[in-house]
């Protein structure tokens, strides 16, 4: 794909000029929904994020903010997530058209006869991070040993945290585990020693508080599940996939200039979100950059072994009873142009 | 002191005093802004945006508040004029009495969306039990003498319903309003909780997802002044309606 | 089942004077004065679950007589009333027979039973509004005629009121108002001066009586429930006594007294032996 | 038919039909499990599981509905006997009452942790101003003359409380115990949203998470009887206890 | 501020038959027999907000005598009851002197006032189990004297009936019991027998009078308010006739019967005079 391509380039090179990869993307797309666009209403669809509105999602707002999803021929609606929002019943029940959400839902969902597919994931290399504070002196999965460890108990962030113990091979009978929300509270009054988080988000909080931080990344005990994928169902799939390719595409383009416009983006994401604060805003999004992977090929690009390595981890923790076919739960033909 | 004075300075009195030594024991034991806040921290807050957001949970209340006691009401006459009905849902009616809401608003978000309606449902389900309850109980407590006048001059049905019945259950009514007046909220945060952009509730969300504990306060006393005033409101129609009866403070 | 049949037609004769006729006592007259009769009650007998409170009771009522009924308390005269104005049953057996239209018959309970949220008018009122009585005045008529009984109970000054404000003296007299206000021509009574002090009292007694003998009202008939012989003798023309629970009529008697009735006349020989008489009686059940 | 049976039979035949038609409509519709559940696969999903976890929120619902109505009825007795206490804490209390405790469990569990306390605090929270309004109201419903007749014999105020107050609140306290049986059930699954790994409330935010809609509507199903355990539980007390009035059914 | 003092000693003699001394009528003997005065109600006043009820009350209780209270519905009758008992205080200027300790008056109130968890013989002893009584006697003891009293009523089958079991006669007699239990040397009494049917009431004022005059009692003076002329007659040796709203004692008629009274005295000449009187005396007001 060369849209793509060219915005990556964009990225891996010195600073391009704005003008360059977004104007040729921009090309890209409204030549392919061009005799449309003028003529017809635009099609509305709704897109569900996992999370509230902030900077994790900023190529979507890009996307909207530039009139990317215009040019293909959508009016779209970005609805923010929350705790606890069950945001594959939404898509699934055909209510809204697309969601973000970990890949681990998607398996999951399959196998309760929900046909939801994965279309692109957004973070290639994951968010998720086990961190403590500095003073604790733990660095490493070892030095939880006999410690107290936060865990998000049910998803992708338990699902993570299960996968590096048993990686790391330590005793997982000596970590006593503290269900906890997303506050992060307990971490700084000690009542835990590590806590399971976005890096891009709570580690960044924890430093706003003035705390110094120890990372522990998934990455280093070989782990590295989607936690950020765009999703649709099978159904949207077969009856439009021209809308599908379209989102998809303009999406990615969006995230392609969020990429290259970090400021901007983060200007951008406070206007959507509700009392964001724009220094937090902007951190968040320099971090997430380095996630997106973009020198890895096309941006959204999905492996099919990250997705097998998952679903092993899934039956081992009992989150899956069977293996699904992975082939149906995930695709990446709407990233080719 | 006259009592009505007293009435008005005690509260006061004890409430000033009780912020003024929680603002003192904050700044003593220098306690983290992130664990509690001092009433000044959360004072500086308050702004058009938290009341922007008290607007649109109150206005979710009111309507679910507004829908759940027609239909309550509507529902316990039928309870009254039907036997069967009666027997057969008033006991179904308990049980799912005690289904707490908050267990329910992940699959009103399902059903409904998270628009305004997943939060106007919360906010029905929870005040239509009190409602209903207390509407069944008020339209039952008809004098057994006054009905036997009612039928002793033949009275039509009609005419017990609206000169009878109804007058005789206005102060069940109106006690039903008062205690759900204050549930209504809870219904609407419970469903912002669950998935909205706007709302006390989610507030408190966003400022616990951001650990902007003070921002987090604000939320939860606007809550609180939201109840205080659907409950002013309904106090004050209790008086006017219920003119005969001496009315419970509470 | 029982029947309980009404014959239409309002009796209007007065039976002026009360009848000296002796013998008047004891055992029901049932059916045997047809012409005369307002209310016959024929072996009335009412069991509640298994308590029998009333034992085949029979009793007629004449048009134009005041029925004054004494019985021990519990023993089943608000029964008896309830029965007459069906609102309740008489056992298997037992029968009821009107002889004026249903809605001819004005009921003051033992208890006022006035809507906490009307005006004392506004009670007064209230049986002229609801049921076949609507239909028959306007509603300018309905409000003249609750305020002329309203100002016969001497409560012309408490007209806007409401119940509570009132003494249960005076919320006892705006039942009695109501009762009146829907011009009846069967009046039944249950204990209806309990509440008021002696003077208030006999001054309704005497208000009663008058309007009872007045032709310009239809009230014709009075049956009255009381727990005072004095009452009982200075107002009726007859006196049903009632026997303890399971109940019966134990005895009839006829007072000796002439119409229209004084307050003097509790003075009157005549009227001192009839109490004589009918507290020995009382103290013999 | 005799009323008695009647009583039992209505509310099963229409629990009944219910079901029935809940289970049809599922099957006919084709509506997918995710969705909503058809009552046979809810059934099939009850377990040992489900019942440990009712059995842990059962514990800290009782626990705080204990807690706390030890505590309202002590405060409550502090305001009958204190005016300045009644008169400055009591219009408070009303303010608090009005806040949302789901919008308070975040802060429980930063206070208290995420082990039972948390939740025990939630149940408390809730449940107290149910039994603190209606016990003040109980030990004042005190008949004037009855009062008048203990002042007339000279009796002492500990003789006035424990012969006269005390039964007198009886009806009112069981009244509040009623309402809040159910509402400690809620509290703590509030409490248990907001972290845990056990009890209802975590039962139904996993299931959601696994989308296991069965074991969330048999979660939110053991949740109800819960409330109708507790409820059962105080509804026979007060029968004991309040043998003089005939008691309300709800 | 109005002063209550109690001077101590129970006051034993009984003035046995009634002083026939004339004109005992109108105002005050406040202070005039403090040897024989069992209470002095020295011009008490007393406003509720702005209504005054009492207006200037003197009235002295003779030890040893039966004195009943006449006057209108909501005259103030209670009032006056509550002000001797120290439940209202008078307005400035009013005083009450109580010549026995306070603890050996007994009230009947108007209403039963029975707890309804306590069983007839448990709401009996009550008054034995609070306050400066419980430690005078052991439970034994106690529970003796209320079941003597219960008796005394007519209502030991009903020992274990709860109050809402009873009617509404019986709970006022177990009212009545309550406060004999306590062996009283002085009785208020708020119309005590109102609720009862002519012949129990009959019974129980008889009763009473009996009690009253048996010297194995302490009771030796009685204070009871009544609306039955009647009953006031047959039952005192004074009657207080109080005026209306305002207050204060309009009469104070001297009963000529002998004692011990008996029912049939009602038919006495002097009983019949007497009653005449006070009626023409109630209508003047
Ligand atoms: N609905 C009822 N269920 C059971 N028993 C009843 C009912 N109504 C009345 N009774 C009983 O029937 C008896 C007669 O009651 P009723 O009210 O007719 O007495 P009464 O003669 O009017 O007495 P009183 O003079 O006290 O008014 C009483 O013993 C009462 O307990
Ligand atoms: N607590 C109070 N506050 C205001 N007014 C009162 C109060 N108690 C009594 N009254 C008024 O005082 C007056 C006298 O009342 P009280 O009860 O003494 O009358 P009573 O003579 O006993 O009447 P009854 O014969 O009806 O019992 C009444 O008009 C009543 O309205
Ligand atoms: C349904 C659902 N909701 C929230 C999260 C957690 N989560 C998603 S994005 C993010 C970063 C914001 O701090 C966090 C914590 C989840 N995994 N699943
Ligand atoms: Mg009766
Ligand atoms: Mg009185």
């Amino acid at each position: 794909g060369c849209g793509s391509n060219s915005a990556s380039n964009g990225t891996s090179g010195s600073q391009a000029p704005d003008g360059g990869s977004a104007s040729s993307a921009t090309a890209a797309t409204s030549s392919a929904a061009s005799m449309d666009a003028g003529t017809q209403k635009l099609k509305k669809v709704v897109v569900r994020l996992k999370w509230i509105n902030q900077a994790q999602f900023a190529g979507f707002y890009m996307a909207k903010e530039k009139g990317y999803y215009k040019d293909a021929g959508l009016d779209v609606d970005i609805r923010p997530g929350g705790s606890d929002f069950p945001s594959v019943q939404m898509v699934s029940s055909g209510s809204e058209d697309f969601g973000v959400t970990g890949a681990d839902q998607i398996l999951m969902s399959r196998e309760k006869g929900a046909p939801v597919v994965a279309l692109s994931v957004i973070y290639r290399s994951t968010p998720f991070v086990l961190f403590t504070l500095k003073s604790s002196g733990i660095t490493s999965m070892k030095d939880l040993e006999g410690q107290k460890v936060g865990v998000k108990l049910g998803g992708n962030e338990e699902l993570t945290y299960r996968a590096m113990v048993n990686k790391a091979g330590v005793k997982a009978k000596s970590i006593s585990e503290m269900p906890v929300k997303f506050d992060l509270s307990p971490l700084l009054t000690g009542q835990v020693k590590a806590w399971p988080g976005y890096v891009i988000n709570e580690v960044i909080a924890a430093q706003e508080q003035g705390e110094e931080v120890n990372v522990i990344y998934p990455s280093d005990y070989g782990i590295n599940f989607y936690a950020d994928t765009l999703f649709t169902t099978e159904k949207m799939i077969q009856k439009d996939p021209e809308t599908v390719k379209g989102f998809v595409q303009a999406t990615m383009k969006g995230w392609d200039y969020a990429i290259n416009h970090p400021d901007e983006a983060a200007q951008v994401t406070v206007q959507f979100g509700d009392q964001l604060n724009l220094e937090h805003e902007t951190k968040m999004m320099k971090a997430s950059i380095p996630l997106l992977e973009a020198d890895k090929g096309p941006l959204g690009q999905m492996e099919e072994s990250q997705w097998s390595t998952l679903q092993d981890s899934l039956i081992d923790v009992g989150f899956l009873k069977k293996k699904q076919d992975l082939a149906s739960a995930f695709t990446n033909e709407f990233i080719q142009p | 002191m006259t009592t009505k004075i007293k009435d008005v300075l005690y509260p006061i009195a004890f409430a000033v005093g009780l912020i003024l030594i929680w603002e003192a024991v904050v700044r003593i034991f220098d306690i983290p802004l992130y664990l509690l806040p001092a009433p000044s921290d959360i004072a500086r807050v308050v702004d058009g945006e938290l009341l922007r957001n008290m607007g649109a949970t109150l206005y979710e209340a009111v309507l679910g508040f507004l829908l759940a006691n027609v239909l309550g009401f509507l529902t316990a006459i039928l309870f009254v004029h039907s036997r069967p009905a009666e027997k057969g849902i008033f006991p179904l009616a308990i049980a799912l009495k005690t289904t707490p809401v908050v267990a329910l608003a992940p699959l009103l978000v399902i059903w409904l969306g998270t628009g305004y309606w997943s939060k106007v449902a919360a906010s029905m389900i929870i005040c239509f039990f009190p409602i209903l309850v207390n509407s069944v109980k008020g339209l039952k407590a008809v004098e057994h003498e006054a009905w036997e006048l009612f039928s002793a001059y033949k009275g039509t049905k009609a005419e017990i319903f609206w000169k009878l019945r109804l007058p005789t259950s206005l102060p069940y009514v109106l006690s039903a309003l008062k205690i759900s007046s204050s549930l209504a909220i809870v219904g609407a945060i419970v469903g912002e909780f669950v998935g909205s952009n706007k709302g006390l509730g989610y507030l408190v969300l966003l400022s616990s997802y951001h650990l902007d504990t003070p921002v987090m306060f604000s939320a939860i006393a606007a809550a609180a002044v939201a109840g205080l005033i659907l409950f002013g409101i309904i106090a004050s129609v209790e008086k006017r309606v219920i003119f005969w009866q001496k009315v419970d403070e509470v | 089942m029982a029947a309980i049949s009404s014959l239409a037609g309002s009796v209007r004769e007065r039976a002026a004077g009360a009848a000296f006729d002796a013998g008047g006592s004891a055992g029901a007259s049932s059916g045997a004065h047809l012409q005369t009769s307002a209310i016959s009650i024929q072996n009335c007998s009412l069991t509640f679950g298994s308590v029998r409170v009333l034992n085949g009771v029979s009793l007629d009522v004449r048009s134009g007589e005041f029925m004054s009924i004494l019985g021990p308390s519990g023993c089943g005269k608000s029964t008896l009333l309830r029965l007459i104005l069906g609102l309740l049953r008489p056992d298997q057996g037992g029968g009821i027979t009107l002889h004026v239209p249903r809605e001819e018959i004005g009921i003051v309970f033992q208890k006022p039973v006035l809507m906490p949220w009307q005006t004392a008018i506004q009670n007064i009122e209230l049986p002229l509004n609801i049921g076949p009585q609507r239909a028959k005045q306007s509603k300018a008529e309905r409000r003249e005629r609750a305020e002329w009984t309203l100002e016969l109970v001497g409560l012309a000054d408490f007209r806007n009121h409401y119940p509570q404000q009132l003494s249960g003296g005076m919320q006892q007299r705006i039942a009695i108002a109501r009762a009146l206000a829907a011009n009846p021509s069967i009046l039944l009574m249950d204990e209806p001066f309990g509440a008021l002090d002696e003077f208030t009292r006999e001054k309704l007694n005497i208000e009663l009586l008058r309007l009872w003998a007045n032709p310009d009202t239809k009230l014709n008939t009075v049956v009255m429930v009381t727990h005072s012989i004095q009452e009982s003798v200075l107002m009726s023309d007859r006196i049903v006594m009632m026997s303890p629970r399971p109940a019966n009529v134990s005895d009839i008697v006829q007072v000796p007294l002439a119409h229209p009735r004084e307050a003097e006349m509790q003075e009157l020989p005549a009227f001192l032996s009839t109490v004589r008489e009918i507290r020995k009686q009382v103290k013999a059940l």
